[in-house]
């Protein structure tokens, strides 16, 4: 028990899950996209309470230019990103509020349940963590770090296929 | 220690945002706005703007913004990589090595097809 | 340490919750996006507390969240693709006016 | 010494005020930013009807706060060190990053045409310069062998960065002055053709915030550029935060300097140079200290 960490803890997860709330529930496109952005930084201080120091700044960096991306493709496709008309964007919210609460009861329900192997085991200080993290990348994990490459690979190949218009290229 | 560490740039961030807060008081208390027609209109080059700005807008670099989120991911497997670079030797320069050649593949792919041309 | 991993996790939970709903209730692509990332990221979140709490001495766990996080980033990527392309010949990006795609 | 050392940064805030206009005017004037200081303060404070009212509040602050949090996790001498975060150089590109969220909200929030032209502009930028950036600090975090900036300053005691790599220094350079948007690469404000672009419908404290956050925002990209690449505080005679403070000063000179000779660069043209180019000899920077690393 560290009453410190608790109260860290809930403070930023309630961030995070306030502003994941704001996403579906603001008209304006762009406040949706950002408080997304807000609440991937709650959940990357959460990684930073819980000492994973590396994995928390790598995950608040990204996600900056991530949602800010996501930000100007609502731009490019919605009539009215400022959400100054008055338009609603859902659909079926009762079956998906249902569906939504039963799963998310469901995982609770199972987190509760379960006997957690709570280890005494001492987390490494960060510096060694990233050692650690690069010699994992390097020998055990170097499979999957390659075909992350790959994959990577093609979803740019896939993105560039689909979203480029070809008019221009093929005279 | 990292926690110490945390709770310093913590207390940063929060100074920081209080100055701006204290700045802002200062500001409101320090007199009114006169209302005036046409003062709290957008500044368009003489002419009063006819609608509001949020818009559609075609954003002319979207095929760079899919790369740049593509290739971005490489460096979150290039930093501990660089920190164990030195101790691992020529086996980590020939992984990393396989790993950017498959990325420029794609650079290249896009480049071919007219990705990186002006729009 | 049981308390807070319990907390952890049922925060992830309720994240976990509101990106299926927003996943479902949304008709706009970009928006159904938004639910999916923010279900992987609970995701990341549930990764991270078991590295914390269960094995902090396995690094396979830190290599996961990192493939989570490169998911997250091509699943953003394909998504606009799509989305671009729908925009493109159909002029919209609903899903509700995507039903010429069952044919 | 701590407090010489805070006295000697905003010192530092003041002088490079005094010679951004220095290099503007081509004359000194050292009372001016006491009197733009005191003119913004009691601006009237227009706001635009129709604005996204948390963002306009709110991006002046994240531009501020996070021009100063990227100084958190920088060296000034040795032992002299905010938070020495053993992830500082990923920390200090993730600060930089809210640069630009700050710039593209403020480009958002007041409803006008030119600031979101600007905003975008930047996001365009962003796309431009992050690779180089990015490839250039891990070039450096491969030479100390971590990511703590204390040890890439400690790793750069016989030879300093700029000869030992010096295309990623000019990289990393570049990249720096398109994040600062100073002059060739000032798309967001482009005062001429934008007039003011993003800032445009700021006033008073709000416009204060924004100016003195940019000031702070070369200065820490001054001071980075030194940690990263010119040996930090490492340097004859003088102590070490002398050293610092110096090299600081005469990199933000040289950036102001830089971009008085250099026509202003679009955007178009500045995305299709950095992926065609400065991304591909980023990556040639990296093969470069790698093989050099392992003779």
């Amino acid at each position: 028990m560290n009453m410190e960490r608790i109260i860290f803890l809930l403070l930023f997860g309630s961030t995070a899950i306030w502003f994941a709330w704001r996403v579906f529930m603001t008209k304006s496109m762009i406040r949706s996209a950002l408080s997304l952005l807000a609440s991937m930084v709650a959940i990357g201080i959460l990684f930073l309470v819980m000492q994973a120091e590396f994995l928390g700044v790598l995950h608040i960096m990204m996600m900056a230019t991530e949602m800010t991306i996501m930000a100007i493709f609502m731009m490019m496709f919605m009539m009215d990103p400022g959400g100054m008309g008055d338009m609603d964007m859902s659909h079926q919210k009762k079956y998906s509020s249902v569906f939504a609460f039963l799963s998310g009861a469901s995982y609770a329900a199972a987190i509760l349940f379960t006997q957690w192997p709570i280890t005494a085991d001492a987390v490494p200080a960060p510096a060694q963590q990233n050692h650690d993290l690069g010699i994992e990348l390097m020998q055990r994990s170097m499979m999957i770090f390659e075909t992350a490459g790959v994959s990577i690979l093609v979803a740019m190949i896939a993105a560039t296929a689909t979203a480029l218009s070809f008019n221009s290229v093929n005279k | 220690m990292p926690n110490t560490y945390y709770l310093i740039l913590l207390a940063m961030l929060l100074c920081i945002t209080a100055l701006a807060g204290c700045l802002y008081l200062l500001k409101k208390s320090m007199g009114i706005i006169i209302k005036e027609p046409a003062k709290d209109v957008p500044v368009e080059a003489g002419s009063l703007p006819q609608k509001p700005a949020w818009v559609r807008f075609h954003v002319h670099y979207y095929g760079f913004a899919l790369l740049f989120l593509a290739f971005d991911m490489e460096m979150a497997f290039m930093y501990p990589w660089a920190v164990v670079y030195k101790e691992l030797g020529i086996t980590a320069l020939i992984d990393m090595g396989v790993f950017l050649m498959i990325l420029f593949l794609g650079l290249l792919y896009t480049w071919s097809q007219g990705g990186l041309k002006r729009q | 340490m049981m308390t807070e991993l319990i907390i952890v996790l049922v925060i992830a939970a309720v994240l976990f919750g509101i990106g299926v709903y927003g996943a479902l209730s949304q008709t706009n692509l970009v928006m159904i996006m938004m639910g999916i990332e923010l279900m992987l990221g609970a995701a990341m979140l549930n990764l991270v507390a078991f590295w914390f709490y269960l094995h902090p001495k396995t690094f396979s766990l830190q290599m996961f969240v990192l493939v989570v996080m490169t998911v997250m980033a091509l699943e953003a990527v394909v998504g606009f693709g799509v989305a671009t392309q729908r925009f493109r010949s159909k002029g919209s990006v609903e899903v509700e006016e995507a039903a010429d795609l069952k044919e | 010494m701590w407090i010489l050392l805070i006295g000697l940064y905003l010192f530092s805030v003041y002088f490079l005020s005094v010679l951004e206009r220095r290099m503007v005017y081509k004359k000194w004037n050292f009372a001016a930013p006491f009197s733009t200081l005191a003119f913004l303060l009691v601006q009237e404070d227009v706001k635009p009807h129709q604005r996204d009212r948390i963002f306009y509040e709110t991006a002046p602050v994240l531009f501020i706060a996070a021009a100063l949090m990227a100084v958190g996790v920088l060296p000034f001498a040795k032992g002299f060190i905010i938070t020495g975060l053993s992830t500082g150089a990923l920390f200090i590109n993730a600060a930089f990053a809210y640069i630009m969220v700050a710039i593209v909200m403020a480009g958002w929030a007041p409803n006008g045409v030119y600031s979101m032209i600007g905003g975008w502009r930047f996001l365009a930028q962003l796309i431009a310069y992050s690779m180089p950036i990015v490839m250039a600090i891990t070039a450096t975090v491969m030479r100390a062998e971590s990511m703590s900036l204390v040890n890439i300053v400690a790793s750069q005691t016989h030879l300093w960065n700029i000869i030992y790599q010096p295309v990623g220094f000019v990289l990393f350079y570049v990249a720096a002055m398109a994040l600062a948007f100073l002059p060739p690469f000032d798309l967001p404000l482009a005062p001429g053709e934008l007039a003011e672009g993003v800032w445009a419908e700021f006033t008073g404290v709000k416009l204060l915030l924004f100016r003195l956050g940019r000031l702070m925002l070369i200065l820490s990209l001054s001071l980075a550029v030194t940690v990263l690449f010119l040996g930090g505080w490492e340097g004859p005679l003088l102590p070490g935060f002398a050293w610092t403070f110096i090299k600081t000063i005469l990199v933000a000179a040289s950036f102001f300097l830089c971009g008085q000779y250099v026509p202003r660069v679009q955007h178009d043209d500045l995305l299709e140079w950095s992926w065609k180019l400065l991304t591909p000899l980023a990556l040639f920077n990296i093969l470069w200290v790698g093989i050099l690393l392992l003779l």
